[in-house]
């Protein structure tokens, strides 16, 4: 019986299925968004106001011929998208939305699974530099060396800024996390400057411009994906569409109090919260132009690197003053 | 400075080896022989401030291909235009004086067959690669056959 | 060690098949090499097989964007070999069409500057505000891209009250949000960072290259046809040449916006100074021998047509050079300052119009040493490790 | 240089109608005197043969059908290789035009074959103005230049 519910654990509510449709909800919405900020109609054809273009998108690419180039290294070609897609699914296990009970933590909340949800949503990038070395692809070794370029860039004010809330709660857990700052709502204007310097980092890990020059189609053609078609492609574009909600949702955790409430309340206040930091993440996008690789290098370590520390000291000071 | 000053001094400095006609406001067309092209031409850009080269047509007068050189300065539009006999169409390059002029001069190559010389970099532009040699599209006997149009499909 | 590396004829920053082939050592491209041909139609032989009148069509099918350009100079011409003088009425019609047309190249120009810089809510917000114009174009020629309003002798359409007012309000909004892209342009950082200091050509370069249109105004040089070579019209109107001089890519946006300050400042001038009578006289079938150079201001430069009639109905010969051509020579130069990342942002910085060059010649300069073909991809790895000391970061501030 | 200059446009467009037309399912109005295909009305036409010499892309061809006493002729428009200048109206001599244009510009076909047109009709005859003599003016058999 127990292995009867983990297996629906895992594969439909907070597992894939959820996730999948979690995913392209949100793919929708945020290209719903991004074409009415620039006053356009966005997907409308496909099913109601267009909700469904982005599984119709998806299951286009499952029955799209999958190409594999022949110098590339066959094994690692076809295992990367799988793995992708789990390990960004493992990560959307974590959420304290489904395991918010501080009293009987399910075996997903665990002390420390900050840092857990941190190095696996850190892994779709090493994927994608896999993805594109293994593809032997000239555009996407491109692309590959870009991803890697700016990972070094955009990470270590992604950690610093994410942690300090976590100093500050003084815990490792996120159901804690959330708890705390549900508790001292007034906390958590402590953290608005940590929480504007991971939206720039979650705006480049997800490569959404201005920092999409991995994949920019005016320079180097497809980029990371250039030689993955088919299911591969399919696969792919899943695991963006899903580690942007897990992110979002990690976002929403660690900045804007968790998601109070019990098990109904609690998915609300979680759809809202994602909703309102995946528009911000359009907004980005709509009103920056892509930047070149060594600006974006420039810019992490210039502006956001030392944001993110002055974000650590406010809040080893704050902590300073409450104990 | 007016067309009919500018037509004195043109006729004071280079004198004997330039005929000037001047059909309409701001036009002066120069005619020289060909071997004094490029003393004419450095005479006009260091003298008169020519430095602006618009294009160089080429024509086929049967006998003769006839180059004009359209140059235009703020004021006036000179044409300076020379001959070359059709047997031997050899003219010298103005590319070390006017770096712009190096396109015309290979259109002129490769629609005319006149041979540039001192031309930098002279290997065929327009025409594809595998253009035959000894073709000149421009040239008035070069005649190309229109292939009959073909719709595929349906009753014609 | 020196890489060659092929863009196009096929690319997706090319919106047209030509080929530019560079050497590059390290970061900075030392030589390119322009390669057209592609779709190279032989209009100067064709042209020699048709009458003055369907002349008029082949030269509006030189280029897509500009075809009232072509059409309009090579007009220009006809009406001198034939010796007629269209009336005052269809020669404002005529011109009030031109700056249109400029209109509309320079905002389809602003927004694919910002798309090839990666800015598409830019993009999208300038090409609906190009619809204005296009809608004016519709209703004023029949039709918005090949307008076909010029004939031998004036124009074909007359203007009436009701048009007249709509150009007017289509201009008044137009002019409010040129203004607000101009502020744009020069203020968002992402986008400023992209086009400041790129694709430098000093002042000097643009003169000995014999650059045109607003590449050249970008670098200080004021030339311009409709001052130098007014025909017709633009004496009569008051309007200064729109220059900048800091002679790179941000050069160029502001003196694009500048010029379309200007064009709807001469278009509102035309409409007001309107004079009555018709608007074309009859042409005759044949020209009398001669020859005449006709030029005229396009929206990429000078534009100049040659034409010898021998007293047929048909040209004897037909010379065109669009401007892209002439730009071609400046392009390189700006390409070997250039880094591989800007490429295509510089090469769409010129407004190129390939299918216009497309009737002449490639461009090369001397090449150095013997090339190895790598694929572009190569070379943009080096992108990445940029040096430090970025080679030419012109300290560009703006200019106002 | 002003951080997100573009906000306070973006943000105003929201909940702004969109400015794209959903063209299948909608249309925008076309002007009055758009330019779409060219068309004959065959009893005005009086076969001088003006717009099939002066049409740029050669798109018209006119033919005499059945032996030449009785002034039967056939006029086909290549629809696929009209250019829709408009050149055929303007150089048309007969007044009322007998070439007009409509507005149809949406002439996506999968056979070329399916976009000519062909008029078969009897050459009209100029009506006498109220002076002049009665004589039908032949036409002058323009040399195809």
């Amino acid at each position: 019986m127990a292995v009867l519910r983990t297996l629906l654990y895992l594969l439909v509510y907070p597992g894939l299925l959820f996730l999948f449709v979690y995913g392209t909800f949100s793919e929708w919405y945020d290209r719903k968004v991004y074409a009415r900020l620039q006053n356009r109609m966005g997907p409308t054809h496909t099913g109601r106001f267009g909700l469904l273009q982005p599984v119709a998108d998806f299951f286009k690419l499952m029955a799209k011929e999958d190409v594999v180039p022949d110098a590339a290294d066959k094994g690692l070609f076809n295992a990367l998208p799988a793995f992708g897609l789990a390990v960004v699914a493992t990560s959307g296990l974590l959420l304290p939305v489904w395991n918010f009970s501080l009293a009987a933590p399910g075996w997903t909340s665990f002390s420390g699974d900050i840092i857990v949800m941190l190095y696996l949503l850190s892994l779709p990038t090493l994927v994608l530099f896999l993805a594109a070395w293994s593809s032997t692809n000239l555009f996407s070794t491109i692309g590959g060396a870009r991803v890697l370029t700016m990972l070094f860039g955009y990470e270590v004010p992604l950690f610093l800024a994410v942690l300090s809330p976590a100093v500050l709660a003084g815990s490792w857990r996120l159901a804690e996390i959330a708890a705390f700052y549900q508790q001292r709502p007034a906390l958590l204007l402590v953290n608005v400057l940590g929480f504007l310097v991971a939206l720039v980092a979650v705006q480049a890990k997800l490569e959404r411009t201005p920092f999409d020059i991995p994949h920019a189609e005016t320079e180097i053609v497809g980029g990371t994906f250039t030689e993955y078609s088919g299911k591969k492609l399919a696969l792919f574009r899943l695991t963006t569409d899903i580690e942007m909600v897990v992110a979002s949702g990690l976002l929403a955790t660690v900045f804007l109090g968790g998601f109070p409430g019990g098990a109904l309340l609690g998915f609300a206040s979680f759809v809202i919260k994602t909703l309102f930091i995946i528009f911000l993440l359009s907004l980005i996008r709509a009103l920056t132009s892509r930047i070149r690789i060594d600006q974006v290098v420039s810019f992490a370590w210039r502006v956001l690197a030392p944001l993110a520390v002055l974000q650590l000291l406010a809040t080893i000071l704050v902590k300073g003053f409450l104990s | 400075m007016t067309d009919a000053e500018l037509i004195a001094k043109l006729q004071a400095d280079l004198g004997g080896r330039i005929e000037i006609d001047n059909p309409g406001p701001r036009r002066l067309f120069l005619k020289i022989a060909a071997p004094d092209l490029v003393p004419v031409v450095t005479r006009l850009r260091d003298a008169f401030g020519v430095v602006f080269l618009s294009t160089i047509s080429g024509l086929d007068l049967g006998a003769t291909f006839e180059i004009i050189y359209h140059f235009s300065t703020p004021t006036q539009d000179l044409n300076v235009r020379t001959e070359v006999p059709r047997e031997a169409p050899r003219v010298a390059s103005i590319t070390p004086l006017i770096p712009g002029a190096i396109l015309y001069e290979r259109e002129i190559q490769d629609m005319f067959g006149i041979v540039v010389e001192g031309i930098p970099d002279g290997r065929p532009l327009l025409l594809p690669d595998d253009w035959p040699a000894g073709q000149f599209p421009l040239r008035k006997d070069w005649h190309y056959d229109r292939p009959v149009e073909v719709i595929p499909g349906g009753e014609s | 060690m020196s890489f060659n590396i092929p863009i196009g004829p096929q690319h997706p920053a090319l919106k047209e098949p030509i080929s530019l082939r560079m050497t590059i050592e390290g970061e900075v491209i030392t030589d390119a090499d322009i390669r057209l041909g592609y779709n190279h139609r032989g209009i100067e032989k064709l042209a020699e097989e048709r009458n003055w009148i369907q002349n008029i069509y082949l030269m509006e099918r030189i280029c897509g964007i500009c075809s009232h350009s072509h059409a309009t100079c090579y007009v220009q011409a006809v009406e001198r070999l034939m010796e007629i003088a269209p009336p005052k009425r269809g020669m404002y019609i005529r011109y009030l069409v031109s700056e249109l047309e400029r209109i509309h190249s320079h905002l389809l120009w602003l927004g694919v500057a910002g798309h090839e810089a990666g800015f598409d809510s830019f993009f999208m917000y300038v090409w609906r505000d190009r619809e204005i114009v296009m809608d004016l174009l519709e209703m004023v020629s029949g039709n918005r891209v090949h307008y076909a309003i010029n004939t031998v002798g004036g124009v074909r359409r007359d203007l009436d009250e009701t048009q007249k007012a709509r150009i007017l309000d289509g201009i008044a909004t137009l002019r409010k949000r040129s203004e607000y892209y101009l502020h744009i342009g020069a203020n968002e950082p992402s986008f400023v960072a992209r086009i400041a200091g790129v694709g430098l050509l000093p002042k000097e370069q643009a003169v000995a290259l014999c650059a045109v249109g607003p590449t050249a105004r970008a670098s200080g040089w004021d030339r311009d046809v409709r001052k130098e070579d007014p025909y017709a019209v633009y004496d009569e109107l008051e309007w200064q040449v729109a220059t900048a001089d800091t002679c790179d890519v941000l050069g160029r946006v502001v003196v694009r916006i500048k010029e379309l300050l200007e064009s709807y400042n001469m278009i509102e001038q035309m409409i007001k100074k309107l004079p009555a009578g018709d608007i074309a006289v009859r042409a005759p079938r044949k020209a009398k021998p001669g020859e005449t150079v006709s030029r005229y201001e396009a929206p990429r430069g000078e534009n100049i047509h040659y034409i010898k009639a021998n007293g047929t109905e048909k040209p004897e010969r037909l010379k065109v050079r669009a401007p892209t051509l002439g730009n071609y020579a400046a392009t390189v130069f700006m390409l070997k300052k250039g880094f591989v990342a800007d490429i295509p942002l510089i090469f769409a910085a010129i407004d190129p119009c390939i299918c216009c060059a497309e009737r002449v010649v490639t461009l090369v300069d001397g090449r150095s040493g013997a090339s190895s073909l790598v694929s572009l991809s190569d070379l943009r790895r080096r992108a990445l490790d940029r040096p430090a000391n970025a080679l030419v970061k012109g300290k560009a501030e703006w200019p106002f | 240089m002003r951080i997100a200059a573009f906000l306070p446009e973006l943000l105003r467009h929201l909940f702004k109608k969109p400015a794209t037309v959903d063209y299948p399912f909608k249309k925008i109005a076309l002007p009055e005197d758009f330019r779409g295909t060219p068309y004959l009305q065959p009893e005005l036409c009086i076969v001088c043969k003006a717009c099939e010499r002066d049409c740029p892309a050669e798109a018209i061809e006119i033919t005499a059908v059945g032996e030449p006493a009785e002034k039967r002729f056939k006029m086909v428009i290549h629809n696929d290789r009209c250019i829709h200048c408009a050149q055929c109206v303007d150089v048309c001599p007969t007044t009322p035009k007998a070439m007009q244009m409509d507005s149809l510009f949406e002439l996506a076909a999968d056979d070329r074959h399916k976009l000519k047109k062909d008029w078969v009709y009897v050459r009209a005859v100029i009506k006498p103005k109220a002076a002049a003599p009665a004589a039908p003016a032949a036409p002058v058999a323009e040399p195809k230049a």
